[in-house]
């Protein structure tokens, strides 16, 4: 115990806090873009508040474009773009940009079916008061949505851990990929069982807190 | 016209595994001068070298001569290769059979789904007599390059690392002699099949072209050279991975 | 002002085609209590829905304050809505939100400050009852308890135009009563224009001016509550207002006991009712009035009244104390005629 | 049969308990219409929920045709809730299947017949007169069209026990009228016990056998109809009973002009209401009735009267004349005394 | 054109195929597993109509550690699993095992989400009318949930096609392992392309499908 602890107790902390940066940032990133798209496909679509044919089916189509490409290969395909934007294509920072693009159009799937579930009645009434869309959105939709949010944002950042596991293509490292490579490719197992263990802790905690946070929201 | 590398600070770029675990040996001894070596680790073929052309990275360390060569003119990249590091000897393994010549008609045969060992697989099972590859595919063969298959062979692409764990799911498979020892198997004794000694399929170093004579490459390779490495890699990996230097 | 011109509404679903609204053409003048009253899925909701274009019409147009609101644009129509204060049939309650929170969020969504926010929410609160329920969520309230603060919502806006959805139909009559009297209150204090739909008749008759009835997509019948009640002229029109006497009190009363005299429906409107006709009736004939139903309704500037009375006398006598009535401005309709008085009217 | 023991229910919020239910003891007889009123938030709705074991109680038990609910095991409290129906306050339909598909669905469950299924859900659809709703989805219906909904489901299975919370309180007085005809037909016909909630005092006027009259969690009184009409104890009661009488006649009623002579409440059960009382009175002593307002509602079995009267005379002559109407069987409460007349009951 | 359709024509079906394959028989049993799973969630979660902490408790946390596990590491880690159970653990047969282990208890969230989202009156109305548990499930909560359920599973079976896109590493082929190892790894760009999108146009419609059939669903 002892003896692990000093071997592999750095590289664990390491990768532990390269998941957690890969996941806050992406998962930041991909909130303040997924969120929005949620709402502007739930309000264009046919029958919504601000019915919009054209939006509606250009970012759908967008969203399922992205969605199509299963992310070890998005990881690749969109490299030259994550050069431009953020100047590198490996390590931590070079892995937010796919994971940000990968999660984001989820996130706005979920948000969307979220949202859809709010009572059309509920935003008619604040509607009839003059209340503009922005402010309809913010404090009636996703305040009642918020437990779905919850919710369907635990699911979007367990995927998000699922990606970050790949991020070892790139350098990025995490404790995915240090599953990966140490228990795969040196048989290093009890790295392996550690790190799955702490990946379970990890997404354990942020079920209960979601659940917990649903549940609290909500208040029926 | 290029500005040489710094030599008290190296970013190398390792894929997992082997690869890595000799260079965190040479990071160990490079520290002493007070070199600071960054390993960058990754689990596929094609960043590394995409890394290190676009300047991410200064050095490569992770794929053998045939790939960087088939690599550069493939995608036209300006890289070259500085030194030769070490051989993973590969051969043919089977839970069953004690030859090649045993190997049935439609046997399942499993050989790695990298392109690196894939290719070198093929070939093996070529020099094997198993099959014979299309002319002048060399060391980009793939399954879809196979000529002929009198036997109709079922060819697999797998996880590399996961071959062993899954031999005796195949009839036979091409394993690398890590992965191989790591799953108690002794290359020289249970290979049905080995490639032969000068085997072409020697790890380089690679650098960007215009830095091949530069200081710090020159300091990196004596340290990768010295004889406490060959001595790591000799204890480490018990033969299953030989320096070639 | 809100004017309606030949506004139609129909709702086209793969099925089927439902003409909710047919050329309905309504004026609620400024100040004014106004009335609609119909049966259910006559299309009373789909009109005062439309009254703030919460559904667009097919065809016709909306005027509030001689502005037409199908032509204006969204940041404009959110302008006027502000003014409109609307009581929903459904409630309409955000889930997640106290009853304080569900009156609040609204006034602050508008820029309240803070203090007059908690002052108009306690005031509100404690106008509908619910002082102390200010902390529980809707799904811990009855189904009384929730319009109540559907209607502390809506009033808590304080606005100019209210329309108002059965918002008393899930309430008990102490509590109507109360909401009506508020609702008379505010119309006479700040001169709001009330737009109200109900089935309760009594709601009509307390407080409106106008009223208008609705069936199947039309207004068939519309005037002053006088008008109504004194001359109404659709059937329809004619249950409501039956509906708030009891109908079947001929059929239940033992009336055959002195069968061979006339039943007749007296029904008087206004300040006639302070006229003791029925005792001057029975001082100046030999007719005894037995009242075998009756009820006299207070409407909001004057009283309704109806009394089924069966004449007991002899003929001539009966006769002339029906001539009696009728030259006092009551009107009077035979239900059953005894044979001996057959033809009294 | 139905009996509930010493129920109480308390709801326990993290910020708050409220006692639903205190001690509720209460029978209803087989084959009998019961009808439960109270304000809004009195706890009849959980009262009703709890019968049916929707809601658990805190303590007591309930026991339906001798069987204690709350010791049954699932599956024999299925059996028993099958033969009970229940209509919702909240209607409580499928959103995503049509008025047919509502009402065919829970028989579909139950085992019937396909055949028998199309039957009753026309026959219940043209009961509730939604026979061309039949493809709609609830989102297409008005308010009272959802709730007619309900009840042809809940009438559909044809209970032994029906128990319907407010089902008419979204429908116009004709709608209302039909139902609670069909609920007295089925009630007369098939002997179905019917435990009703409602706000309305004429539902339970029209069609109850016995009352209830709940507030605050409790019973505070309860009573065959004509007890509770002709002896109301308790001053919820009275206001609900007031309810169907003009409450504020006397308020509005030009009174003063003829001051100084009493006005009295006259308040009569039963088969009183076929004398001529104040033909009588008129007849026999100098005095003038005058109606004020009054209504004679007809009870299941019986007539409620109610009138308020000015008596216009001298004193003498008046005071004789209340002696005789007292002398009657009439209740007599005087509800405004003109000094000259202080005293005269 | 022609020379590229003639040298990849055939692997290009080929992959499609066994996406194909990998993909129903995978979202089947992950249906079959996952919407019972999501059912007995929902019920026996706080206030469920048969509330049970421990069933709750036990399948939660089960659920959690499964979707902690990245897919490219549970795919190796429960090997022996795989192989006991199908009796080998290469080709599409050896990787539907962990593709189902993967995507059942996605599934279940998602269902648990959206049967969450119905109204507990309308449930209440049939438990009144003494209706079955099993009943009311299927014929109330599953047929109110349907619109959600569609939008959900809809979502799993994207997830489904990423995660297929690891299945080359146990051999079992797929268009997205095509994409990778030879689009990626092997630089043949135009086989990329393809194969992505192929990938595109299958989400596209599998989407489409998914709303179209939520719309209908959803008939408020
Ligand atoms: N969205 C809709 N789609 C189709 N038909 C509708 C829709 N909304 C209302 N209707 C139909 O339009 C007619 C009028 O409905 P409306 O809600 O205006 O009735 P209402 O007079 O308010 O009745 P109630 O007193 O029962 O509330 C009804 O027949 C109803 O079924
Ligand atoms: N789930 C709950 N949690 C907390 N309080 C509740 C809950 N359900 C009901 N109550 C409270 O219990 C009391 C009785 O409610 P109930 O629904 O029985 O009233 P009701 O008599 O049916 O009223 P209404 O006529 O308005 O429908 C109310 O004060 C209500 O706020
Ligand atoms: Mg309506
Ligand atoms: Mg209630």
């Amino acid at each position: 115990m002892q003896a692990f602890y000093s071997r592999w107790g750095s590289v664990i902390f390491k990768a532990t806090v390269e998941t957690f940066q890969m996941v806050t940032i992406a998962m930041f990133f991909a909130v303040l873009i997924g969120l929005p798209l949620g709402v502007i496909l739930t309000l264009t679509r046919k029958n919504g508040s601000l019915e919009n044919r054209w939006i509606y089916q250009g970012l759908n189509t967008l969203i399922n474009l992205i969605r199509s490409i299963p992310f070890i290969i998005l990881l690749f395909y969109i490299l030259p773009f994550t050069k431009l934007l953020v100047g590198t294509s490996i390590g931590v920072k070079g892995v937010i940009v796919p994971l940000v693009v990968h999660t984001a159009p989820f996130v706005a799937r979920l948000m969307e079916s979220a949202l859809l579930e709010v009572d059309r009645g509920v935003v008619e009434a604040y509607e009839a008061m003059g209340i503009s869309t922005p402010k309809i959105i913010w404090h009636v939709i996703i305040r009642e949505a918020r437990p779905a949010i919850a919710l369907g944002l635990t699911m979007a950042i367990i995927a998000l851990i699922g990606a970050t596991a790949m991020a070892g293509l790139v350098g990025a490292g995490g404790l995915g990929n240090l599953a990966y490579s140490y228990g795969h490719l040196r048989y290093e197992v009890s790295v392996m069982h550690t790190t799955v263990l702490l990946l379970i802790v990890l997404v354990q905690c942020l079920q209960s807190l979601g659940n917990h946070l649903a549940a609290r929201l909500r208040k029926e | 016209a290029v500005t040489p590398l710094d030599p008290q600070h190296l970013t190398v770029g390792v894929t997992a595994g082997p690869h890595e675990e000799i260079l965190e040996k040479v990071k160990e001894i490079a520290a002493r001068d007070g070199v600071e070596i960054d390993i960058q680790v990754f689990t596929e073929y094609v960043m590394p070298n995409i890394a290190l052309a676009e300047g991410e990275l200064d050095i490569n360390s992770f794929q053998h001569q045939p790939y960087l060569d088939n690599f550069k003119s493939e995608r036209n990249l300006e890289l070259v290769d500085v030194a030769s590091t070490v051989i993973f000897p590969m051969g043919i393994y089977a839970a069953e059979y004690s030859d090649v010549s045993h190997i049935q008609q439609g046997d399942l045969i499993g050989l790695p789904n990298d392109p690196t060992n894939g290719a070198r697989a093929l070939i093996l099972f070529e020099s094997a007599g198993l099959i014979t590859l299309k002319e002048g595919v060399g060391v980009a063969a793939t399954v879809n390059d196979i000529a002929a298959n009198p036997l109709d062979l079922r060819f697999i692409e797998l996880e590399a690392s996961q071959i062993p764990r899954q031999l005796d799911e195949l009839a036979a498979a091409a394993i690398n002699a890590n992965f191989a020892i790591e799953h108690g198997y002794v290359p020289t004794e249970d290979t049905i099949f080995i490639e032969p000694g000068d085997s072409p399929w020697v790890n380089v170093i690679a650098v960007r072209t215009g830095h091949e004579n530069d200081e710090a490459v020159k300091r990196f390779i004596e340290y990768y050279h010295l004889d406490e490495v060959r001595q790591f890699i000799g204890e480490h990996f018990q033969g299953s991975i030989v320096a070639a230097w | 002002m809100i004017q309606l011109h030949q506004v139609s509404k129909t709702f086209q679903s793969s099925s089927q085609q439902v003409e909710a609204l047919r050329e309905v053409s309504l004026q609620v003048n400024p100040g004014e209590i106004y009335g609609i009253i119909g049966h259910s899925g006559a299309g009373k909701s789909t009109l005062i829905r439309i009254v703030n274009l919460l559904e667009k019409p097919t065809s016709g147009h909306i005027d509030i304050n001689g502005v037409d609101l199908t032509k204006l644009s969204p940041q404009k129509l959110r302008e006027i809505r502000r003014s409109v204060g609307m009581i929903f049939q459904g409630f309409n309650l955000l889930k997640t939100a106290t009853v304080e929170e569900n009156i609040a969020l609204p006034l602050r969504l508008t820029g309240l400050s803070h203090q007059e926010i908690s002052q108009r929410v306690e005031k509100y609160l404690a106008v509908v009852g619910l002082t102390d329920k200010k902390q529980a969520y809707p799904s811990q309230l009855s189904g009384g308890q929730k319009q109540r603060v559907a209607i502390a919502r809506a009033l808590s806006h304080e606005p100019k135009i209210l329309l108002s959805d059965e918002a008393t139909s899930a309430l008990d009559p102490e509590t109507t009563e109360s909401i009506l009297d508020l609702l008379l209150s505010i119309n006479r204090e700040f001169g709001i224009t009330i737009l109200l739909i109900t089935h309760e008749m009594n709601v009509i008759q307390r407080i409106c001016d106008r009223v208008a009835v609705m069936e199947d997509g039309r207004i068939v019948e519309e005037g002053t509550l006088l008008e109504v009640y004194s001359d109404s002229r659709h059937p329809t029109t004619k249950k409501f207002i039956n509906s708030q006497f009891p109908q079947s009190a001929l059929s239940l009363l033992p009336v055959d006991e002195q069968d061979g005299q006339p039943v007749l429906e007296l029904s008087f409107v206004g300040a006639v009712t302070d006229q003791p006709v029925l005792a001057e009736v029975s001082k100046r004939f030999q007719v005894s009035p037995n009242i075998l139903s009756g009820n006299i309704v207070p409407l909001k500037n004057a009283h309704y009244g109806k009394l089924i009375v069966q004449l007991l006398g002899d003929r001539e006598e009966t006769a002339q104390a029906v001539a009696y009535i009728i030259s006092t401005g009551v009107k009077v309709e035979e239900l059953k005629g005894g044979e001996a008085h057959a033809g009294l009217l």
